[in-house]
């Protein structure tokens, strides 16, 4: 046993592919508290920037600044009593928010987290993703059909054909970046002598971005940012979120599928949705802006540039204990605020230690790739939150027009030009020869 | 609730749907229940949706949820009395009821307003116009989903809520004007105030187009939404910014000038093709013609008395007068029957927002429900003001 | 509970007195002599000493004949059913006939381009015998910029018929006159209460429906409460 | 068309909301601890003031604020005293529960001694309390202290 658990250390390969399966264990749980954990974290995120963004506070009562609110509203979702209404089918009602969560779950053992952090390395990682992920359509439409009322009939119903319809401009913009791991050339526009074989799994494709010394995005400048733009638009319509929220518009249909829920069945289709959030989200940074790699890698080598970006996550942390301090001493100096202060004081403490043990050398090597690919997903959160508080929501038929009329068709002229922008080289050579 | 062998909304609902189907909900028609508390019916509101699909076939609006009854009340209080109750019409331009009573009752008893007081009451009344086109730019497009512009528009609001505050004492329900003119002096440091508050006011409007005027969801979500022509607004009675919005220029402050509004000169937005974009447009404009009445008001407030000399107990003549003044909403019209004797023998209020809401079905038939919600909003309908 | 403090010593000005000073209009408005006669029922006696009587009120303003050639077309066409024309205080206003209200209006509609139904609503007499309503027509001319008023007086329980072919605007209109005053109209499409639930029994804006008054019977089934005044 | 492709008409409106995420714009008050600034004609709680110097109540009893009420809400009860023959107060209720802070009393009030105060905390636990009788009107508002 104990060797198993050491010998695994020293490979380089995930635990799933080195068929570790204790460690894979391991893995599988760290993600799973990571995500809630981030949940819980988003959760205070998305109240306090749609907040701020909207010149109100946000919580600021539960904990300081608000920062017991998440557990607060755990703790009201657990106790609050489960309504099933009563036309409403038993099993199908129970089975939808799991279901919804499981899917939403299975997604992320594929993420890869660094170069050995992920679950299992599946040579068919991206289309797994897509697969499980449009297998969570399946709840949203249990939980419209077994709520037995109008709304979320209608909810349901909508975001389903929006989901479907989503998933065909994703499922091609993923094809583009995936056509790009097959180039071998160096930099933005190189495409590489040999057709090289292209690969679905997350980590051979942050490989290949590696080996071309060139984020996705970047690649033949205009294209790879197109596709990745096609993307992130259906990506916010896959989630339901922002402007493309139909079936959860509160102004038309109330909550969509998921008004006749409640307590915690209700806050399984929260978890759900932001641990989508999540998955769609890793999916865009590992596919067009380079997994785990810090930002120019090849540009900026040499060992001080390595140094000074290996330092930057446990900066950032360390400038979050100063914001916990200086909020603290801010805080009014009211008797029953005192307990408030002192536990943000507290909070800040344990900031800085976590950054300044991110520090140290030995550490800042292993966590240098989790946290830039968390940094990139955060990054992606932000523009989630930033859209819900600027767009109005899309109409039914609008949001189909987009995602069929305009989405789609771009996406396959991207997929179309890129395909011929890679064979450049072997189409000219092809043509001399021909000549 | 709807009884089963009668067709569901009048005559013409026949011909369109050929013979009528014997069991009430076949399979195609979905009744929506938009019950009272529905979180886009401005107030209690209840509007029966008959759906295919998502395709709204007819609509019908159940009313009389906040009905207190302000027309019987009317007949039983003094004319000074009913002022109060005038605010709590349309609870969100409080003031230009208040206006709209006063100067009826004052043509009733044939006395008109001292300068002074005609000039604060024009700067009151444009200052709670934009404070009401505010409140419906925020929760309209809170309707269409942006939630942003509610938060800055209320902000906005606020300051002019806080010159009611220091002028009248109240923020919502001003009670501000009494019969014959004002009762309040303007407090020292009105006028700068004021015109800090446009200042202030001018670049925000700026920031609330920017936010939706040119935004691409926002021009899909309204264009074309809930069409009405000029003719069939003047059918159905419609007025103010909707009439406006649909090509006729009409308003009450120009055609028939009440309250001194003919000595400034500002000009009436008109839309083209009378769709939710076009009355967006039109009350965005206004907002910007408010500011413009107002600095021309401030800038030449003559001095003089603010209340004209009305005996405390008033007795009107016997006899009936009409007076309609232009409400944000559109136009709010005071009938009164006077016996001569303390108490008016009949107040009838003509409320903007009762006929407009009438036209909503005609401007919703077709369309989808999610576009029921922005044809409530576009109307700027406040459901106090329906129901009286 | 605390003791209602609506105590029935406020002086009369505050509530309703049971019988109404009103003055006893024949037609309205009458000519002044009959308004001076009206009983000058002082209020309680303030705390100051009685106030000499009012001196006689100077001359209110008098309705005057008002006539134009289109009143003058109506009336060569309809002699006896235009009871009168005039203008009070700057607003014409006609009394017509119920029989050939529609025509008139109709007329209205066409010829003068009076194309905007203002507002439909009416007045209770109680005291006037075969005349107890008077259902008003405001009308507004957007061509002219005009308004006119065209009233006609009807008896209880008669019926008007229904201006909703002329304007589509008096469909609620005349559904709200119907739940305050029980007008009925004819071929008015779907004459029902409009703001008072379907089940209420009783006019509220009619002059012997007491201020305080509610139909009990329908707040006893429906929300099984006692009446809440 | 360009514009539309480049998506310049919604970054435009993005621009506006990151704007507005600086902490100076923040609009919110929190209520216990920062109070708001009250005008000084705010028609709030009642009030009857008292001559200063004597600290009897100015009120003449002369029942014009109970006329001018629209609601009724106010019952004046005096009696004659019969060595003035002045009419002195005995007793005076304002009823709360129902009023709309109008001011009609407070101006119809011939020697001031009615005023409306800026008092805005007028929530009570039961609805006795609302009916203010002399006692409560003198003393005017108290305003609580909140701690939490």
């Amino acid at each position: 046993m104990l060797d198993q658990l050491t010998g695994y250390l020293s490979s380089n390969l995930t635990p799933g592919a080195a068929g570790n399966s204790l460690w894979a264990l391991i893995y599988i749980l760290l993600i799973f508290a990571g995500v809630s954990f981030f949940v819980m974290l988003m959760n205070w995120v998305e109240r306090k920037a749609l907040a701020h963004f909207q010149i109100r506070l946000g919580p600021m009562r539960v904990g300081p600044h608000g920062l017991l609110q998440p557990i607060a509203d755990a703790v009201k979702l657990m106790t609050k009593e489960d309504v099933i209404p009563a036309g409403a089918d038993k099993t199908i009602f129970w089975m939808a928010p799991v279901w919804v969560v499981l899917t939403g779950f299975t997604t992320l053992i594929v993420v890869p987290f660094g170069p050995t952090h992920a679950v299992t390395d599946m040579n068919i990682g991206i289309l797994y993703m897509l697969g499980i992920s449009s297998l969570g359509v399946l709840g949203i439409i249990m939980a419209g059909w077994a709520s037995n009322s109008h709304y979320p009939l209608m909810g349901s119903l909508r975001s389903s054909a929006q989901m479907v319809s989503y998933e065909v401009a994703m499922g091609l913009a993923i094809v583009s970046a995936i056509m790009m791991t097959s180039f071998t050339g160096y930099g933005m526009y190189g495409a590489g002598t040999a057709a090289g074989t292209g690969t679905l799994s997350m980590i051979q494709i942050v490989e290949a971005q590696k080996a071309q010394h060139v984020w996705f995005v970047f690649k033949f400048f205009p294209l790879g940012f197109i596709a990745f733009g096609i993307f992130a638009i259906a990506m916010i319509a896959e989630t339901n979120r922002a402007p493309f929220d139909l079936p959860e518009a509160e102004s038309e249909l109330v909550a969509g599928f998921h008004t006749e829920y409640s307590g915690l069945r209700w806050s399984l289709f929260m978890l759900a949705e932001y641990a989508g959030m999540f998955a769609v989200s890793s999916i865009a940074a590992t596919l067009w802006l380079g997994g785990w790699m810090r930002p120019f890698p090849n540009a900026l080598a040499g060992p001080t540039w390595d140094l000074a970006f290996s330092l930057v996550p446990g900066a950032l942390l360390l400038l979050v204990a100063v914001a916990a301090f200086y909020n603290a001493a801010r805080m009014p100096k009211h008797l029953a605020m005192r307990i408030q202060t002192l536990g943000l004081w507290g909070l800040g403490a344990v900031i800085a230690l976590v950054g300044l043990i991110m520090l140290i050398p030995a550490v800042r090597v292993r966590i240098a790739d989790i946290s830039w690919f968390v940094m990139k997903v955060g990054f992606f959160m932000y523009l989630y939150i930033w859209y819900r508080a600027t767009f109005p929501r899309y109409r039914f038929d609008q949001l189909m027009r987009v995602g069929w009329k305009v989405l789609l068709p771009v996406a396959l002229g991207v997929l179309i030009v890129t395909g011929i922008a890679g064979l450049t080289p072997e189409l000219l050579a092809w043509a001399k020869g021909a000549r | 609730m709807v009884d089963n062998d009668r067709d569901f909304y009048g005559q013409e609902w026949k011909e369109d749907r050929g013979e009528k189907s014997s069991t009430y909900l076949d399979a195609s028609e979905l009744v929506l229940n938009m019950g009272p508390q529905h979180p886009s019916t401005h107030g209690v509101l209840r509007v029966i949706l008959k759906l295919d699909g998502e395709k709204v076939l007819g609509t019908e609006c159940v009313i009389g949820y906040l009905h207190r009854g302000v027309e019987k009340i009317g007949e039983n209080r003094t004319y000074t009395m009913f002022a109060p109750y005038v605010d709590r019409m349309d609870y969100v331009a409080a003031v230009s009821n208040g206006l709209g009573y006063c100067t009826a009752v004052e043509k009733l008893i044939n006395v008109e307003a001292p300068p002074r007081a005609q000039y604060i009451r024009v700067i009151m009344t444009e200052l709670q116009r934009i404070a009401s086109h505010q409140v419906w730019l925020g929760t309209h497009a809170l309707d269409i989903g942006a939630m942003t512009p509610l938060f800055y528009t209320f902000r906005d609001r606020e300051e002019i809520l806080k010159i009611f505050e220091k002028y009248c004492g109240a923020r919502l329900t001003t009670h501000a004007f009494r019969i014959g003119g004002c009762q309040y002096e303007t407090y020292e440091g009105f006028e700068k105030e004021v015109k800090k508050v446009c200042a202030f006011m001018e670049p925000k409007f700026g920031e609330y187009e920017e936010l939706l005027t040119t935004n691409r969801i926002w021009v899909e979500r309204t264009k074309g939404v809930g069409k009405l022509n000029g003719d069939e607004c003047k059918a159905l009675g419609v007025t103010g910014p909707v009439l406006r919005a649909s090509g006729v220029k009409w308003d009450l402050r120009k055609a028939q000038p009440y309250s001194g509004y003919d000595k400034f000169e500002f000009d009436i937005p008109v839309g083209e093709n009378g769709d939710t974009y076009d009355r967006y447009m039109v009350r965005v404009k206004e907002l910007h013609q408010s500011l413009r009445i107002i600095r021309q008001a401030v800038d030449n407030i003559p001095e003089g008395p603010i209340l004209a000399k009305v005996p405390k107990v008033l007795k009107p003549p016997v006899g009936e007068i009409y007076h309609s003044i232009e409400a944000p909403k559109g136009e709010l019209g005071y009938f009164i029957v006077s016996d001569g004797s303390l108490q008016p023998y009949r107040m009838r209020i003509r409320p903007p927002s009762f006929v407009n809401l009438q036209a909503l079905d005609k401007m919703v038939r077709g369309l989808l429900v999610a576009d029921v919600v922005a044809v409530i909003g576009t109307l700027d309908i406040v459901l106090g003001e329906v129901d009286r | 509970m605390a003791e209602e403090h609506k105590p029935d010593a406020t002086p009369p000005a505050g509530t309703q007195p049971a019988e109404k000073p009103a003055a006893d209009v024949k037609s309205l408005p009458p000519t002044l002599p009959s308004s001076s006669t009206t009983a000058e029922t002082k209020p309680a006696v303030p705390a100051a000493p009685v106030k000499p009587v009012a001196p006689a009120k100077p001359a209110g303003p008098v309705p005057v004949p008002w006539d134009n050639e289109f009143i003058h077309g109506l009336k060569t066409v309809y002699e006896s059913g235009i009871r009168e024309t005039s203008t009070y205080l700057g607003q014409n206003y006609m009394v017509v006939d119920a029989s050939i209200l529609t025509e008139i209006l109709q007329d209205y509609r066409d010829d003068e381009g009076f194309d905007y139904l203002v507002d439909l609503t009416a007045v209770h007499y109680p005291k006037r015998e075969k005349a107890e309503f008077e259902i008003v027509y405001i009308l507004y001319s957007f061509v002219k910029n005009e308004r006119v008023r065209v009233k006609t007086q009807i008896a209880d329980g008669e019926s008007v018929p229904s201006a909703t072919a002329i304007w589509p605007t008096a469909n609620w209109l005349e559904r709200e006159v119907f739940d305050m005053f029980g007008i009925r109209f004819e071929g008015h499409p779907d004459l029902k209460r409009i703001l008072l639930p379907d089940g209420w029994k009783g006019h509220p804006l009619r002059k012997e429906y007491g201020i305080l008054q509610q139909d009990k019977e329908w707040v006893q089934i429906n929300l099984g409460i006692e009446s809440g005044q | 068309m360009l514009r539309k492709i480049f998506m310049v008409d919604l970054l435009r409106g993005l621009r506006v909301t990151f704007k507005y995420q600086h902490p100076r714009e923040i609009y919110t008050e929190q209520y216990p601890l920062e109070r708001p600034v009250i005008a000084e004609r705010y028609r709030g709680l009642p009030r009857m003031n008292v001559n200063p110097d004597t600290g009897e109540t100015l009120c003449i009893s002369c029942d014009l604020c109970a006329k001018a009420c629209p609601e009724h809400l106010i019952v004046v009860e005096s009696e004659r005293d019969p060595v003035t023959k002045r009419k002195v107060l005995k007793n005076y209720t304002y009823d709360i529960s129902r009023c709309m802070f109008c001011g009609l009393c407070e101006e119809a009030c011939s020697t001031d001694a009615l005023e409306l105060s800026q008092d805005y905390e007028i929530a009570t636990y039961g609805r006795e309390n609302l009916v203010l009788d002399l006692k409560r009107l003198e003393a005017g508002p108290e305003p609580t202290e909140y701690t939490r």
